[in-house]
């Protein structure tokens, strides 16, 4: 009997379910090789069919997105009852993602800046004797694990077909990787960055520039033209499509397994390569920086030490 | 060099220091300085304030720091050396302790004014070569003993150095007026001492006056209205006591400065001097033929 | 993480007698200890650090089967070795430890009792949770190199350098000046027992001069110091003084052949109190025996236009060579002995003593140059007109003491003033007054030299010196100066009329202290004096492996301590040069290179070029013996491939939330 | 009534100098305030900004980084390092919500025993003013409990 596998999106952008076709004609390998029991967004099968199997009776199920409504919360915990695997699919299952920069603000505040003076839809909505409930907004946004428990981790806004087939051909046919492990190399990207013997030793960055400020070199180590790129502190895996394509890399594969809070380490490390010892030279130095959170968090914010912006 | 210079008066030099007022006008008119004085200031709380709650000396004095910024100078001239010590050491407490100042931004406009005493206006805005080149009239007095008396430079050196200070003898000499080297120039004149314990006041006069002549000084030329009016005014009780007629002129640097750069003899107020009326006549006579150069 | 055996805490907590228990509750915080996860014993104890204190962690390490020890006590900087070694001895890699400072950090700087127990709790909490990611690991060597350089040529750089090479151990002794000898050589007596100065040094420096071990470098400075304890690479430069030092012979005729036939230049080895012309010798003992010509006033040097009759005098010796440059030395040298002195307190500083303003207020060095047969007046104390002194003052505490300049006893003033106070008498009759604080005379023999000055008629007067003035109360006082004072035996303020005063300046690092402590990469005290590694444990070592201190450089001392400091320093060079190495500690970075991406963000981290990138593999990789251990690297290392031993990230995070849970 | 609030600083002191200057502050008997605990790392250049980040989200109040004074590193330039991660981590954390006073950076040399009470007593008074810095345990249960 071939295996049972749901895919599922939380709060994401649907590039984690483009990224499944993205395997090209591997897609049609895995049709075969397994059964596709849940795929809200490809195939009709509805919240019901999945709370009418047994416990446990997905072989595998992708989750991808961050969690951050109520409803997501409670399809996350049904898919979990329901397989004997979860898998956080991309960088905002494994980490927040870009949904987790919400992080930065409340729900209210989300709220208001979308509906302005208007008042936000009541969650409960009457009309023509049916209700309607919607979904609670969380107050911040969670990876996957912070809602249930997670058996593996596949990086990537979005994977990279690679680390997608090969995530494929590791849990229906390998041996099963220690628990909690993420499927992707546990080096940095720049070892398999193409520019990489063109980063100079003794790096000393005296400005930075944002992409669309300056013209990169196509030749030349991105960040050692003060352009930050996260290549140094960003796991392997992706292929470094984003250098392919003359952009610097912004994280999405987040920590090595020796890393704790990513963006903390980042900055760490991209701080200590500036040039200048008395304090007006630093920051005018980073002034070319001109969000930190947003660089050094852009995929990670709700997993890092400090997960959210302080409430006040 | 432009700007107004804020003019903190205080209560001597509208009473016994009349002189000293009048000769600082005259002689910063001679050099088109401009001084604006105060609207509606009040005591600097060097007076008993300071003695019974340094509290309130502290506010009398912030009162007026504070009213100097909002009028938009930059600088307060004090010319009394107690009124210069009196807001000088106000500011230097309410940045030690910001907590006395308060959190109503008191201190950021207390902080913003320079005090100042016009001898150091004197010697670092104007400078001795400035002086040098404004002489109008030639001193034809005799040598003086340049007396900086003790709250100028002490605790705050910012006038001139505690122990030896030595502006006012630059200044007085650039303007052509010899001074003596002068030992006792920051020791104690005895002001607070005359209305109390009147004796010792009277001696520590006594000794100050006396070491001047033995220098060979005819005259004591002075920074403080406290220090002239005690030096000037009892020199007669040491005449009575003792028949020692020492009859020395107690001048302020005001007014022998202001003379040798060509003010109006008559807006010196030379004619309030108690003692060495006679020598200062001499001195401060208008030549026969102006003695312009 | 491969496998771990089971780990079994053990918790001591130090009363220090009671410095500890006095305001921490030791009891309460071992039994608090004892409840921690993986605690499997916790005590208390009066003295950790005493013999008994050690064997219960070795007996416990045996009985109890513990394989983690956190001590709660002092500083490690005072015990975290003697720990560590009581855990080798009871059969435990030594770094299975961690001291938790629980006195300067707890005891001693709180008063609140309940407060300074919760403090001591979470930190030994965190070190508890720390030590359970301890590994073990073994100690580096690195091997000494027997040379040793010593900076400065005073009493305590000579001695020391003699001690060395009497070892038979190679010496570089660099000193500044032209000649060696220091501040000794300018004096005439030394207190208490008034042996003559010369006489008992300058037969030292002759024996520098021509040992065969030493190599002796005048008029030159180390500029540059690189490398470590063993391995110093050190760069000297050498002054030209223009004479050869092997060509001179020392017979000094050009000195006399000099075209000036009046010495015109203020002398500085008799502090301006004669003159010396262009081509001098700083004194008749100097060693070497080489003039030196100051390129600053002879007139070659000039306008070019000199007769050079100091050349035509030297004849064909050719010692003179007038196009002589500076010359730089490398050296590698395995341990450093600083001796750098000190220097008189500015007199000009306490303007109310009027030392710049009236001539025959003096210093104490100044008079000890007047008091010495071969100085500027052959001995004779004379005023600056050539007259005699009939009553002469010293005031004692001269820049020392004293809020407004330096709050420390300058240590030898007094002695030194007795002996300036015995010596004028000798040779002037005069009356004598010493105005002292107190009279500090707490060396071998220096009561008994007070007790002898008592009876010869000296006067002392008790009180801080107000001022020195020429103002006259009355004619008695005419033409002298007056010296106020208030007498606090007597009580009341007196007015002492002298012919000469002496001021008594204290002794102050000199003004180049922080350039030669950056140099050698050590540390001063709030003073400015460098700061020993402790101040009665190890009193001539600094807190640089391989770098000792000798004499005043350290603080204020006699002749006497500093030359049993600078046999101190010599003793701690050949202990290292003899045992041939010396075990580093092992808290070294080091690259994981599997996981290294090769980015390179590590090697502009370290000043001392122990990351390396090799190409070959494209890794970075770390010498350990050139790793000081600060860990930057560690930091900077993007992605975590970077480890310090002794600072594990698991480590300090387990620390961080150790000190945290109960907040 | 409520316990007054004690604000809870984790101190990273470099080996050579902070930690030295707070073995000064003991040994010379200096009083202050006991609510900073010292984590000892041999130079402030080791500080990893993850440490203080950690400290924060474990419910440090306030973070303090004692160094050597500026050419005074034991290790050359390590508190540079430090220093410029500090100024870059000072505005993430303002974006974070959190004010600056609760990190600070300070060089204090072995000799300034007296620095060491100065700087705690001074951050111990700037934190009371500011009040607890909300303890991300509690910000987290807070957070499930609306899920």
């Amino acid at each position: 009997m071939r295996p049972k596998v749901a895919f599922y999106w939380c709060a994401s952008c649907g590039g984690c379910e483009e990224a499944v076709l993205d395997l090209a004609e591997g897609v049609l390998n895995l049709a075969d090789a397994v059964d596709i029991v849940f795929w809200p967004v490809a195939l009709d099968f509805k919240e019901k069919d999945v709370e009418e199997m047994a416990d446990g009776e997905i072989a595998v199920s992708f989750v991808n997105g961050a969690v951050r409504s109520s409803h997501q919360l409670n399809m996350a915990r049904l898919l979990r009852r329901k397989s004997k695997l979860v898998v956080a699919f991309g960088a905002c299952a494994q980490m927040g993602g870009i949904p987790g920069l919400a992080n930065l603000t409340t729900a209210r505040d989300t709220l208001r800046e979308v509906y302005g003076e208007a008042e936000p839809p009541a969650l409960e909505f009457r009309d023509n004797g049916h209700t309607l409930t919607l979904p609670k907004l969380f107050d911040a946004v969670f990876p996957l694990d912070r809602a249930i428990p997670v058996d593996y981790y596949v990086p990537g806004c979005p994977p990279s077909p690679k680390i997608v087939s090969d995530m494929f051909d590791v849990l229906l046919n390998g041996e099963l990787p220690e628990p909690g492990a993420v499927l992707a190399p546990d080096h940095a990207m720049c070892d398999e960055c193409p520019r990489r013997d063109s980063r100079p030793q003794e790096l000393k960055l005296d400005r930075f520039h944002r992409v669309q400020e300056t013209a990169i070199d196509l030749d030349k180590c991105i960040l050692a033209q003060g352009v930050p790129c996260l290549g140094p502190a960003t796991r392997a895996g992706c292929g470094s499509r984003c250098i392919a394509g003359n952009m610097p890399c912004t994280g999405c594969f987040g920590p090595t397994s020796r890393m704790r809070d990513y963006g903390g380490k980042a900055l760490c490390s991209l701080a200590s390569v500036v040039e200048g010892n008395e304090v007006a030279e630093i920051d005018r130095i980073f002034e070319g920086l001109v969000d930190p959170a947003g660089t050094f968090y852009r995929y990670s914010l709700p997993s890092s030490f400090l997960e959210r912006k302080r409430l006040e | 060099m432009s700007g107004v210079y804020g003019y903190f008066p205080g209560c001597s030099l509208k009473g016994t220091g009349v002189a000293y007022e009048e000769s600082l006008l005259a002689l910063f008119r001679a050099l088109h300085l401009e001084l604006a004085e105060l609207e509606d200031w009040n005591c600097c709380g060097a007076t008993s304030y300071m003695s019974i709650d340094e509290r309130d000396a502290f506010s009398l004095s912030a009162r007026n720091l504070t009213m100097t910024q909002k009028a938009g100078h930059r600088d307060l001239v004090a010319p009394c050396s107690a009124c210069y010590l009196a807001l000088r050491k106000t500011q230097d407490y309410l940045e030690r302790y910001p907590k006395i100042a308060g959190g109503n931004g008191a201190l950021t406009s207390i902080r913003a004014v320079r005090v100042r005493h016009p001898l150091e206006v004197l010697y670092a805005d104007v400078g001795v070569e400035r002086i040098k080149k404004a002489i109008m009239r030639h001193w034809h007095g005799g040598r003086v003993a340049c007396y900086y008396g003790c709250q100028m430079v002490r605790p705050y050196s910012e006038v001139d150095r505690d122990c030896d200070p030595v502006r006012m003898d630059e200044l007085l000499g650039a303007a052509g007026i010899p001074t003596v080297d002068y030992s006792l120039k920051t020791k104690c004149c005895g002001g607070s001492l005359t209305g109390t314990t009147h004796d010792v006041g009277v001696r520590l006069v006594y000794i100050l006056l006396k070491e001047a002549a033995r220098k060979g000084a005819e005259a004591i030329v002075t920074v403080c209205p406290l220090c002239q009016y005690n030096l000037d005014a009892y020199q007669h009780e040491i005449r009575r006591s003792s028949g020692e007629r020492l009859d020395m002129p107690v001048l302020y640097f005001t007014q022998v400065l202001g003379w040798a750069l060509g003010a109006e003899i008559e807006s010196l107020g030379l004619a309030r001097a108690i003692s060495g009326r006679k020598r200062i006549r001499q001195w401060f006579q208008p030549a026969e033929k102006e003695a312009y150069v | 993480m491969s496998e771990r055996e089971t780990v079994r805490i053990g918790v001591y907590v130090c009363h220090c007698g009671t410095n500890i228990a006095a305001t921490v509750d030791v009891k309460s915080l071992a039994e608090y200890a004892g409840l921690m996860p993986n605690v499997v014993l916790s005590r208390d104890y009066k003295y950790m650090c005493s013999d008994p204190g050690q064997d219960l962690i070795r007996q416990d390490i045996r009985d109890r089967q513990l394989n983690r020890i956190v001590v709660a006590s002092c500083s490690p900087h005072l015990h975290e070795h003697t720990f560590r070694t009581a855990l080798k001895v009871g059969g435990l890699n030594p770094f299975y430890f961690h001291m938790v400072n629980i006195r300067e950090q707890a005891s001693w700087v709180h008063e609140n009792r309940v407060q300074a127990t919760r403090k001591a709790k979470d930190l030994v909490r965190a070190a508890v949770q720390r030590v359970a990611f301890h590994q073990p690991l073994e100690r580096g060597r690195v091997a000494i190199q027997p040379d040793v350089l010593i900076v400065g040529g005073g009493i305590a750089g000579i001695h020391a350098a003699l001690t060395l090479a009497n070892a038979g151990k190679h010496v570089y002794l660099v000193e500044r000046e032209a000649t060696i000898g220091g501040h000794m050589a300018r004096f005439d007596k030394t207190f208490p027992t008034l042996d003559c100065a010369a006489c008992i040094l300058t037969p030292k420096m002759s024996a520098v001069r021509a040992h065969p071990n030493i190599t002796l470098w005048t008029y030159s400075e180390v500029t540059k110091v690189d490398g470590y304890v063993g391995n110093y690479k050190v760069t000297v430069l050498r002054q030209p003084r223009y004479v050869d030092e092997d060509l001179c012979s020392g017979c000094l005729e050009c000195i006399e052949a000099c075209v000036y036939k009046q010495a015109k230049v203020p002398d500085d080895f008799n502090l301006g109190l004669s003159k010396r012309r262009p081509i001098y010798i700083p004194f008749p003992q100097a060693v070497p025996q080489v003039p030196v010509i100051d390129p600053e006033t002879c007139i070659q040097f000039k306008s070019g236009k000199c007769k050079t009759t100091c050349v035509a005098a030297c004849g064909d010796r050719h010692a003179i060579n007038l196009r002589a440059e500076a010359k730089e030395e490398r050296i590698e040298v395995g341990t450093v002995i600083l001796a750098t002195g000190f220097q008189t307190f500015d007199a000009h500083r306490v303007p109310y003593y009027g030392y710049g303003k009236y001539p025959n207020v003096y210093t104490a060095l100044e008079v000890e140059r007047l008091v010495n047969a071969s100085g500027p007046t052959a001995g004779e104390v004379v005023l600056r007109d050539g007259g005699r002194p009939a009553a002469v003052g010293i005031v004692h505490c001269v820049g020392s003491r004293d809020e407004n300049t330096h709050r420390w006893c300058s240590r030898v003033c007094c002695m030194y003033s007795l002996k300036l106070a015995h010596l004028i008498k000798e040779h002037t009759g005069a009356e004598i007054f010493n105005f002292y604080i107190d009279m500090r005379t707490p060396g071998k023999g220096f009561e008994e030299f007070y007790q002898k000055l008592l009876t010869e008629r000296v006067h002392f007067i008790r009180g801080r010196v107000a001022e020195v003035t020429d103002w006259a109360l009355d004619p008695s006082e005419e033409g002298k100066l007056v010296i106020r004072v208030e007498d606090t035996l007597a009580g009341f303020v007196r007015r002492i009329p002298v012919d000469m005063v002496v001021l008594a300046t204290g002794l102050e690092p000199r003004t180049d202290a922080p350039e030669v402590r950056r140099l050698f990469n050590i540390s001063c005290a709030s003073e400015g004096f460098f700061l020993e590694r402790h101040p009665k444990l190890a009193p001539v070592n600094t807190f640089t492996d391989g770098v000792f201190l000798a004499g005043c450089c350290q603080g204020p001392k006699d002749i006497p301590d500093t030359v049993a400091q600078a046999g101190a320093a010599a003793a701690e060079a050949l202990a290292l040069i003899d045992a041939g190495y010396l075990e580093t500690e092992p808290n070294t970075a080091h690259v994981v290179e599997e996981k290294c991406c090769g980015c390179k963000t590590c090697i502009s981290m370290c000043p001392y070029h122990a990351v390396a990138f090799v190409d070959e593999i494209h890794k970075s990789r770390v010498n350990e013996v050139l790793c000081k251990g600060c860990g930057t690297c560690v930091a900077a290392c993007p992605s975590g491939a970077i480890r310090q031993n002794l600072f594990e990230d698991d480590e300090i995070f387990a620390e961080i939330e150790g000190v945290l849970s109960n907040a | 009534m409520p316990e007054p609030f004690e604000p809870k600083i984790v101190a990273f002191f470099c080996n050579w100098c902070t930690y030295l200057a707070a073995d000064l502050a003991g040994t010379s008997r200096i009083k202050y305030c006991p609510n900073a605990e010292v984590v000892r790392v041999m130079c402030s250049g080791r500080v990893d900004v993850q440490f203080v980040l950690k400290a924060f989200a474990k419910g440090a109040d306030g973070v303090l980084i004692g160094g050597c004074h500026p050419g005074d590193c034991h290790y050359q330039e390590g508190n540079y390092k430090a220093l410029r991660r500090y100024r870059l981590l000072r505005r993430l954390i303002r974006q974070m919500g959190i004010e600056d006073e609760r990190l600070r950076l300070e060089w204090i040399s072995a000799a300034e025993g007296d620095r060491v009470r100065a700087v705690i007593n001074d951050m111990v008074e700037t934190l009371k003013r500011l009040g607890p810095l909300q303890k991300s345990e509690e910000e987290r249960a807070h957070l499930l409990e609306v899920a």
